[in-house]
């Protein structure tokens, strides 16, 4: 990774404004990470240009930082629209909060899990099936 | 009628007003005619797609019997009748349909002579009555109140004003041809040249037209199955729904043997050892339907499916003109002498 | 695309009429024959008793769970619970006295799910083929025109062993 | 998203129609539109039918032991599947993959995009109403999951890639039986293009329809050969991180129309790419290792430690382009598996691909992103 940019929570659509106008144009992939020690959930954007060829090769990564008890941070969704169901997914498996992209049902979980985030680290699997 | 004299319930049986709704090309051989075409359907489009097809009913026959076993375990499945569904129309609809398909048969004359309506407009009998049918589908599309349902009855609506110009059109165009609106008269103008030679216009309108009538591909519209399930009979289970399936492949057997009457010759040529009359030159007749009905279902594995607005408009568009200029032909023909 | 539509027309259903007349068939006609599959192919597992050394290296590789450790006669020994194998092949690659090895059976199943456990004995013994296959083992080639041919393989003096024995077996079966 | 939602809005004029989970033409999605007359005005994706949880699985399993979970989702493209991840680990090992393990990764990888391809188109065929080309397209791959078998002793899964290298070499007589497959798949294109791609049924019904146009694609992010039918020349094998598409001179397919037709003809030349590389790769082989020193023998792998760090990788399965974010803390499992699949990029082209469209044509929009739903629920 060339170029890591660990920016503030508040920031994170104006950086997204940034790099959208340097020619970066779609976000590849969007990781939440669990960091309960710290009482934080780390954001990773990995953003990318396709249609640049000098951009191609190289992947802009994004980290910022939410609050794990107010995991709240605002949606680049209207930047970046192909982070928009990346976006819906975390907040389905950790709870993060996007503002400005918001659906009222579960994505890809069942809503019995509405509420449970699965890949947060205190979620513990439960055991079933066979034995 | 029958030179020799046979004990009275074979003869009675042997009467044409008895053995053609009955018999052939009626209830009989209509029944074994659909199980033997699903599994002609169903080995052709395997043999095109490399693989094998039914085998293991009557596996001596290769698989012969595979529809009927399927036969027997839809009757023995349970049947559903939706809460919401209009009971009534759910369940006589579709008996009500394959009577009105099967009901064209009996203006099919098997030779001269052996009709069970004697009628000089025995071809306008056939046709109204076979397109009468879509109406009583559309009625039970609607009383399955399933969204699929009534977007696969409408399709099929759609449909039917689009094929029904056309075969009425062909119709005409072969029916001012042989100057005649009876079967039998029809069928005895082609002892020498066949309707589909003298013209081949109205025969390809009336061929194409017919599949969209009996949904075959690539009109399989109105029950495409990746798009809406089993169209107007996705909520049928068990028997009503055999029935369905059987409205289809029921209408096509009736389509195809209108197809041979006028335009592949009726009976017409006879092999030697075939009377000129009684019934058995409608051995001819039925072989040339399995022919075309062959052909119907070989369609499946060399097409893919039209869009509904693109079925309306191959009707309206192509099938009309082509209808249209098949009446041209025939007065053509007729006016300058060269046929009638 | 330049080509007219009804010549198109023409051109599908004749490479449709010409597959309804002259081609071969793709499929192989499973239960009555069964396809041989290369030497490679990782199957049911057997296990060797005698080579196992007890080091439980597949049971730490095993990424389902599958496998776990029996005591028998006072030494370890692994047995494979099919019902969780996923048939990767990690604890073949990992066993360091080549203890474990891949049969080319793979068609096997079990009415029930106590059946799929193999403890070490059964384990041992590797899967056992239930059925007698009528058309024999074919073996796929693969021919550049045609695609896939099944040719037929001699039957062999052990498969007709193999099929007396079967037949043996089922019998008993319907006595008891 | 739940039933009761969806109705709430509903007008009087139009009709929800909920297409799928149990719907013959959906798979493991449900597709929600909202019709006018027979025309789509509104289309809403519902995922989540085959989440498995693969992301936390990983968590619990030891480096190695992830490779056969993450084939899982997409099994019919395991092999680029599994070398996405691979890649991961082997940036966290600091490892470099030998010349030969690349050349035979490549292989693979290009074996099985012509599989997943032929699926895909198969599964479009039938979508339209052809079921010969499902027929066909299945019964044809089934001679490269044959040569896939025969190398990796796999039909489906191979787990054939491990961190520093490949399992094994190509058996004896590979090659020739490998020539013999793709003649025949190379003689088996003009029949597809006979009967089906130029098929005027074919044509009416694919072209288009479901145009996504180059800007567009771009900003939903669309990826593999959707995008590439929208112009756009990018294929993650371009940037050529791994294999051997360097040295092999790779060029990608592209497209200007973005409509139906485009990302399956798309599809078809990659067939052909495909076949290229693939005897340009056999040609070229150098001898050498198959695996690296340091991670060899399975004993290795299983027990291995990965050093702390942060990987990223980037791979171009046969339905677009996939990305592994591999998180390491030092142990022997790792602390996070992010992988984004290409599906699961691709499922926003539903919405941008349909409306203004009719009914008929939601299943030929889905099948020309051929979208695979456990691909995108992981």
């Amino acid at each position: 990774m060339e170029r890591v940019l660990r920016i503030a929570s508040d920031t994170l659509k104006s950086v997204a404004k940034e790099l959208a106008a340097e020619g970066f144009d779609h976000v590849k992939s969007l990781t939440g990470m669990d960091r309960p020690e710290e009482g934080l959930i780390e954001l990773v954007y990995h953003i990318s240009s396709y249609l640049n060829p000098a951009l191609r090769g190289r992947i802009v990564e994004v980290r910022t930082e939410v609050d794990r008890s107010r995991p709240i941070i605002n949606s680049i969704s209207d930047v970046f629209p192909s982070c928009r169901y990346m976006e819906l997914e975390t907040r389905d498996l950790l709870g993060v909060k996007f503002e400005g992209n918001e659906e009222p049902d579960p994505l890809i979980l069942p809503e019995e899990l509405k509420n449970t985030w699965p890949l947060r680290k205190d979620y513990k699997i439960p055991e079933e099936g066979v034995e | 009628m029958s030179a020799l004299v046979a004990p009275w319930p074979i003869s009675l049986i042997l009467e044409p007003e008895v053995f053609i709704p009955l018999v052939y090309p009626g209830l009989v051989v209509l029944t074994l005619t659909l199980l033997g075409i699903i599994w002609l359907e169903r080995k052709l489009t395997a043999k095109v797609q490399r693989r094998y097809g039914p085998l293991y009913v009557a596996r001596k026959l290769g698989g012969a019997a595979q529809p009927m076993a399927d036969g027997i375990k839809f009757v023995f499945s349970e049947q559903i009748i939706p809460r919401n569904t209009d009971k009534l129309v759910f369940i006589f609809g579709p008996l009500l349909l394959f009577t009105f398909s099967i009901l064209p048969v009996i203006g099919i004359p098997l030779s001269p002579g052996y009709t069970a309506i004697a009628s000089d407009i025995s071809l306008l009998i056939v046709v109204a009555l076979v397109v009468i049918a879509p109406i009583v589908l559309l009625m039970v599309a609607w009383g399955s109140n399933n969204k699929f349902s009534l977007i696969g009855g409408l399709r099929d609506g759609y449909l039917m004003i689009s094929y029904e110009v056309p075969i009425i059109l062909s119709i005409l165009a072969m029916a001012a041809l042989y100057n005649s609106l009876d079967l039998i008269e029809i069928a005895e103008a082609q002892a020498g040249t066949w309707g589909i030679f003298l013209n081949p216009l109205a025969a390809l309108a009336f061929f194409a037209a017919m599949l969209i009538a009996t949904g075959r591909f690539p009109f399989e519209i109105a029950e495409a199955e990746t798009e809406i399930v089993a169209g107007w009979t996705t909520e049928y289970s068990s028997a009503l729904y055999m029935s369905n399936m059987g409205t289809s492949y029921t209408r096509m057997y009736v389509m195809a043997h209108l197809f041979t009457l006028v335009f592949l010759g009726g009976w017409n040529p006879l092999p030697g050892f075939l009377p000129a009359s009684g019934l058995l030159p409608g051995l001819m007749i039925l072989v040339k339907s399995l022919a075309v009905m062959g052909l119907m279902v070989l369609l499946r594995s060399i097409y893919p499916r039209f869009r509904v607005d693109q079925g309306v408009r191959i009707g309206w568009h192509k099938l009309f003109t082509l209808s249209m200029a098949a009446i041209a032909l025939s007065v053509l023909l007729v006016a300058s002498g060269v046929w009638g | 695309m330049t080509k007219s539509r009804t010549l198109r027309h023409l051109r599908a259903i004749r490479t449709g009429v010409k597959h309804l007349l002259f081609s071969n068939r793709l499929t192989c006609p499973y239960p009555d024959a069964r396809q041989m599959v290369s030497e490679r192919y990782r199957g049911m597992i057997r296990l060797n008793m005698d080579k196992c050394t007890s080091c439980m290296l597949c049971a730490r590789a095993c990424p389902a769970n599958a496998i776990k450790m029996y005591v028998m006669d006072g030494k370890k020994l692994p047995g494979l619970d099919y019902a969780r194998c996923i048939f990767c092949g990690f604890c073949v690659d990992i066993c360091p006295v080549k203890a474990l090895e891949h049969t080319t059976l793979h068609d096997v199943a079990y009415l029930d799910y106590k059946e799929n456990q193999f403890p070490p004995e059964k384990f041992a013994e590797g899967g056992k083929d239930p059925y007698y296959v009528p058309g024999g083992v074919v073996m796929v080639e693969i021919h550049d025109k045609k695609g896939l041919l099944y040719k037929k393989k001699a039957v062999e003096k052990e498969e007709k062993i193999v099929k007396e024995e079967i037949e043996h077996v089922s019998k008993e079966g319907t006595e008891t | 998203m739940r039933v009761k939602e969806l109705g709430k809005d509903r007008r009087a004029e139009t009709i929800t129609l909920f297409i799928g989970p149990q719907h013959p033409g959906s798979g493991h999605l449900r597709l929600v539109v909202e019709l006018d007359g027979d025309v789509v005005v509104g289309i809403r994706p519902d995922i989540g039918w085959v989440h498995r949880g693969v992301e936390k699985i990983a968590e619990t399993k030891k480096f190695v032991q992830v490779i056969p979970l993450i084939e899982r989702p997409s099994i019919i493209d395991s092999a680029n599947m599994n070398v996405g991840y691979v890649r991961a680990v082997e940036k966290l090992l600091g490892v470099e993959v030998p010349d030969r393990a690349r050349y035979i990764r490549t292989i693979l990888c290009e074996l099985n995009r012509i599989a997943s391809h032929l699926y895909g188109i198969g599964i479009f065929g039938n979508m339209i109403g052809t079921s010969t080309i499902f027929m066909w397209s299945f019964g044809d791959r089934e001679i490269i999951v044959e040569l896939m078998q025969e190398l990796t002793g796999a039909r489906l899964t191979y787990s054939f890639f491990l961190p520093g290298g490949v399992k094994g070499d190509l058996p004896d007589g590979f090659e020739e039986k490998l020539e013999k497959g793709l003649r025949y798949i190379e003689n088996r294109i003009p029949e597809y293009n006979a009967l089906f791609i130029e098929n005027p049924v074919t044509e009416d019904r694919l072209k288009g329809v479901g145009v996504i146009d180059r800007e567009k694609a771009v900003q939903i992010g669309l990826t593999g050969p959707n995008l590439r039918a929208s112009g756009v020349e990018y294929d993650a094998r371009m940037v050529g991180e791994y294999g051997a598409y360097k040295d092999l001179g790779f060029k990608p397919v592209t497209r200007p129309e973005g409509d139906s037709f485009a990302r399956l003809m798309v599809r078809f030349d990659e067939i052909d790419g495909s076949i290229g590389l693939i005897r340009k790769a056999i040609r070229e082989m150098p001898q050498g290792p198959i695996m690296h020193e340091r991670t060899k023998g399975m004993a290795r792998q299983v027990l291995m430690k990965v050093p702390e760090g942060e990987a990223f990788s980037r791979v171009e399965c046969g339905r677009g382009e996939l990305t592994f974010f591999v998180v390491s803390k030092g142990g022997d499992k790792p602390h996070r598996v992010r992988m984004v699949t290409p599906s699961f990029r691709n499922l926003i082209g539903f919405e941008t691909a349909l409306v203004g469209h009719r009914l008929a044509d939601v299943p030929t929009v889905y099948g020309s992103l051929d979208y695979f739903p456990p691909e995108a629920d992981r």
